[in-house]
């Protein structure tokens, strides 16, 4: 098999090359294109100028990055066909929500397909995905989504938050050999972090513990994750951040040895409240360490409307660090939260 | 395609002032646009003025028309107002969506805007319900289903044109061609002819896009048809978008010839050439627009923005 | 408005009229037909000879039922241009998974319209689906998916269990201006129950207590629910035992009351287990009511895979009464109840 | 429509054995089906079988078929077992699928078939993906999309013709037109005409698919075509559902003539007019095949129901 694959350890590495989250997205793909010819990316405008915001400009392989029409619903299930005719298809939307024109490929086809025929064949399709937010674009183009695939049996969910995760996680995807939705947040793009430059992958359901502390276990994945991480540096607080940054499979194993320890959980949701990830970490910690909870978990996402559009509601719709900060606060102090 | 008109003064004046006051209000959110006061992503619509206003001036306020991503253009021409459309794009609780929409998601109801989407494709299918329920309630009015030619690429509207021809709808499709998706071109995204394909379900015409009059002349037939109880109808209306497929920059793919490309200029050449219209008359329309524009831009920035209770689930 | 409508208390009424679900359902579109001409139903084999399991054969305004091509995307969308021109659309699917199809219109456009132009507007739209289950129907014919449903703002969803429930809440859902996605299960089709004959709603929003108990809370919906109460019943249980029937708006309130009483709370959620209603439930109930719970909650539904084919498979892979009531039993005795 | 045929008396017999395993499988299944030994619904393919023999006649197994709920007849053209077949009606762990897939997903990659998907429509997806695969990796397989007139009406059809007529990709679309979906007659479903709509994405050939040697021929050009990369083909086939859509009974909505509408009536008698064989020998056929779904059900019946481990994630 062309696909040469070594897990390192899935610490963040110190002192090496600092690259954006676009880049480490870019040379996963790269990496993953130039070490398996049958590794091919597609979808609508991913062969324009514009690389996909950046994520797959200049690659080398310019024959494998195909556009597409307006066609997603049956531009996945092309990509399904091809991951069942010996290739390893990344299919990438620009945003998230135009995944919606294809959720019966995406639920009842890609998830489906390795449960409906026993588990036979295998299924490497990645799907990539961008969320957007802000600035206007209004309820279709800011949805998140990641619970809701978690909650269809048969898809793994990535969301990773930092670049060294990006490249470890993207490669994993690309190299398991079960479908993977990917997705990734807008905001986190110009993000830099330390990313080795030789081929690695980080393994899916693995959390990263991106603070350590002991009062407080707060768990968030994507860009929450990076906001709780400011939350918690620049108020000193004393907050176990576990990232565990593949919602699918979730790696509770992690979080509740955390929760053992503090007593105390927090799960920071950039996503609609009902149901979905927020609500499986709560219900799953609950069920599995009631005794070690000392206070109620609480969580904090998104009201439960559409996005506005006008910028004035955008800054109260959407959470802030200093907002996580204060819930967080406020928790410790024995207060009751409300999300 | 230049072919005799024949239009009242009144008629070409009315297609003017749409088409004007479409391209005067897109230049002047082009112009402010890097200010950040309008913070929501614009798809302007400079160039393809003589689509909006050939279709929309047939139309009447009960007619129910759908529009997706690129909407200024048909929603000022089917009747919202300035004052509503700029409130929207400033974000205030003034605006027709009342500050939760912006660019993409416009609603004005009473002139017969239901809304507007921005995932391509699927308001096609609303503008055949519209027309569903104008057949069952027995009434006059039609559903208008307004799309790109990359549009012609969603499933969806091919499910919306079968649905429609199989029950005879009133329903008029136009597809506004500007040969692009983004900076995708035609070839790239379509392997069918756009009428060969719409031909298969229901009469289809074609029109150039950039001619207000001829644009106006064959939406006024197919109209007429449908509201006769013909079926839906299918406009193929070949245009050029002069600005890149979103924000407030020129576009760079696209070779406009500022003369014949200009479905204003055209208009104005042609009330001037056959006495109509006066330059005079046409300078002043240009600035009672502008100062319409003006006072629309005051209203917005004054009006409130709205108040974070209104997220209260 | 010709849509008379009046609320009946929500308890089920006695001695009266026996009738299936199956013509509860009937009964309820009737009704509606007949006191509201802008109400019609569309759907994929709506007007056949079949009537969707009989729920709409023979009905008086045979020209308000409308049959559609294998579309259901646009048709959703037809839906939704009729609802925002005048008509009240009941929107109907033999099968939910048919749905995901139409996954962009439900989730970008139904559920949004009202949220995206600032509340101005209606949107009187029902969509009925069934959920089917077992003999082989494999795992495209089998999902529920009322939690992912309810994850979506925009959306009721309302999921009947008895007769009774089935004609009000339809009716109460047709006469609503927001949309809801209805579910009914098939497995009920058939069971009987006391309907009046005279028009009547119930509230959208209130749950329905199935049976008085003081040890344990379970919060189960639909079939889950009338499996529940047959393993109460049949074990002589002391169980109190709630059902949502709307999943959303949740009745927590009359949940929460239940499990101040009892301090144990199960879900039965008929349904993937990975976030969604049961996951929502036990967060939610934590969340608020941390302090009454005496024990960890459990929460019982599918594996979280694809639904096999095979008969001795499906009988593993679906609850039945009798595991309901071992689990019941066995958290009443204090053991660790694993789903 | 008859028309005189060549064919050589082999491949004669093989078509005529292809389509009486089908036939002689279906009518079996449909006499058990009662007795519950196979919970799972099926959709049986009697009266349709010269489609799939036909065209599967000429592909090989490294070409990728995707197919709809009616799966029986092509699955067992293309290659799948008897004994695979029927343990997978059974529900056993020797099924195709292991017991997890039903009448509805049947599997067996080594003879090209990759799966088949009971949502109507979204297969054909797939096998423009194969075709996609071919292409990409420069190998000679083609993707085949097997499906009924009524999937015409689904979006996904149309994208997937676009996205093949685009890049000319290597796939077959086979449409298997009995004219209803479930009760519900073509015109009721389909405003277009399905070879027009075809044609506006790629060349497309109307043939009778109650007649094997016709539908042999015509899959033998378009095929050949294919492989020679001249882009995708669709091949519209007329035919017959003797059976209700789904389950054991008889159709009550199709009216059959037994002779002239029975594809295996039509090629025994051409086989024994031409002389290429003799009643015997067909007899013996019949009886051969008789005696393998004897086998296979003896097979099915005999072997292990899957265990409930299995369905642990
Ligand atoms: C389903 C979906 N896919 C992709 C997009 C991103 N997108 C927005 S506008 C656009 C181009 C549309 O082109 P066309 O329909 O020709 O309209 P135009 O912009 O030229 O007016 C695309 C791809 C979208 N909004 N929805
Ligand atoms: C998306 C979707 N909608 C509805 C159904 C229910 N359904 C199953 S088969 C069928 C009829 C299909 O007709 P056709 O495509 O002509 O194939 P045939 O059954 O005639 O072989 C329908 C409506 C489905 N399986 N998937
Ligand atoms: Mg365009
Ligand atoms: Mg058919």
């Amino acid at each position: 098999m062309p696909w040469s694959r070594f897990d390192r350890t899935y610490e963040a590495p110190t002192g090496g090359r600092q690259i954006t989250y676009c880049d480490a997205l870019r040379e996963g793909i790269e990496q993953a294109m130039s070490h398996d010819p049958r590794v091919f990316a597609i979808g609508l405008d991913a062969d324009d100028k514009f690389g996909v915001f950046g994520s797959m400009r200049d690659l080398t392989h310019k024959d494998r990055v195909l556009g597409t029409p307006i066609s997603e619903n049956a531009m996945t299930g092309v990509a399904l066909g091809a991951a069942l005719s010996g290739l390893r298809p990344i299919h990438v939307h620009l945003r998230v929500d135009f995944m919606l024109t294809a959720m019966d490929q995406i639920v009842n086809y890609v998830a489906k397909w390795q449960d409906m025929f026993g588990r036979q064949g295998k299924v490497p399709l990645v799907i990539r995905a961008i969320v957007g937010r802000g600035w206007g674009c209004g309820a279709q183009h800011s949805q998140t989504l990641h619970g809701w695939f978690a909650h269809s049996p048969g898809l793994k969910v990535v969301t990773p938050s930092t670049p060294y995760d990006a490249t470890g996680l993207l490669l994993a995807s690309i190299a398991d050999d079960s479908p993977v939705v990917f997705l990734e947040h807008r905001w986190l793009y110009k993000n830099t972090g330390e990313v080795p430059s030789e081929l690695y992958t980080l393994p899916l359901g693995k959390a990263n513990v991106l603070h350590r502390g002991e009062r407080l276990t707060v768990v968030a994945n994507s860009l929450a994750a990076m906001h709780a991480l400011t939350a918690i540096e620049q108020h000193g607080l004393d907050v176990d951040l576990i990232d565990p940054r593949t919602i699918k499979p979730l790696d509770l194993d992690n979080i509740i040895a955390s929760v053992q320890r503090t007593g105390r959980l927090m799960v920071v949701d950039y996503d609609f409240p009902f149901g979905g990830f927020g609500a499986e970490v709560v219900a799953a910690v609950t069920e599995r360490s009631f005794d070690a909870l000392r206070q109620p978990p609480v969580r904090l996402g998104f009201p439960d409307r559409g996005m506005p559009s006008s910028g004035v509601l955008e800054r109260t719709y959407y959470p802030t660090p200093e907002r996580l900060a204060q819930a967080m606060t406020s928790m410790l102090l024995g207060e009751v939260v409300r999300s | 395609m230049t072919r005799p008109h024949t239009i009242t003064r009144e008629r070409g004046l009315r297609l003017l002032r749409t088409m004007r006051t479409i391209r005067q209000a897109s230049e002047r959110i082009a112009a402010l646009y890097p200010t950040n006061v309008m913070e929501t992503p614009v798809h302007l619509c400079i160039g393809q003025e003589a689509v909006a206003a050939g279709i929309c001036h047939h139309l009447q306020d009960r007619d129910q028309l759908f529009l997706g991503h690129r909407t200024h253009g048909p929603a000022m021409a089917k009747g919202l107002g300035l004052r509503p459309l700029f409130a929207e794009l400033y974000g205030r609780t003034t605006g027709c969506s009342r500050g939760f929409g912006g660019s993409m998601h416009l609603y004005d109801p009473e002139h017969g805007l239901p809304g507007s989407s921005a995932i391509v494709g699927g308001s096609i299918a609303l503008a055949v319900g519209a027309g569903l329920a104008a057949q069952l309630q027995k009434q006059d009015f039609l559903g208008v289903a307004w799309f790109g030619d990359a549009a012609t690429n969603a499933g969806v509207c091919y499910e919306s044109m079968n649905f429609a021809a199989l029950r005879g709808l009133p329903v008029l499709f136009v597809c506004e061609d500007n040969g692009y998706s983004n900076v995708m071109p035609k070839s790239v995204h379509s392997a069918h002819d756009i009428e060969t394909l719409a031909k298969v379900f229901m009469p289809t015409v074609a029109v150039d896009g950039t001619d207000a009059l001829a644009t106006f002349a064959a939406a006024g037939e197919a109209i007429a048809s449908i509201r006769q109880g013909g079926g839906p109808r299918f406009l193929h209306c070949q245009t050029k978008r002069w600005m890149k497929h979103q924000g407030h920059e020129k576009c760079d793919i696209v070779t406009v010839d500022r003369e014949r490309d200009c479905p204003i200029h055209k208009l104005e050449a042609f009330l001037r050439g056959s006495g109509l219209a006066s330059g005079a008359e046409l300078a002043q329309t240009a600035c009672e627009i502008e100062a319409a524009i003006d006072d629309a831009i005051a209203f917005a920035s004054a009006s409130p923005f709205p108040t974070p209770e209104l997220l209260e689930a």
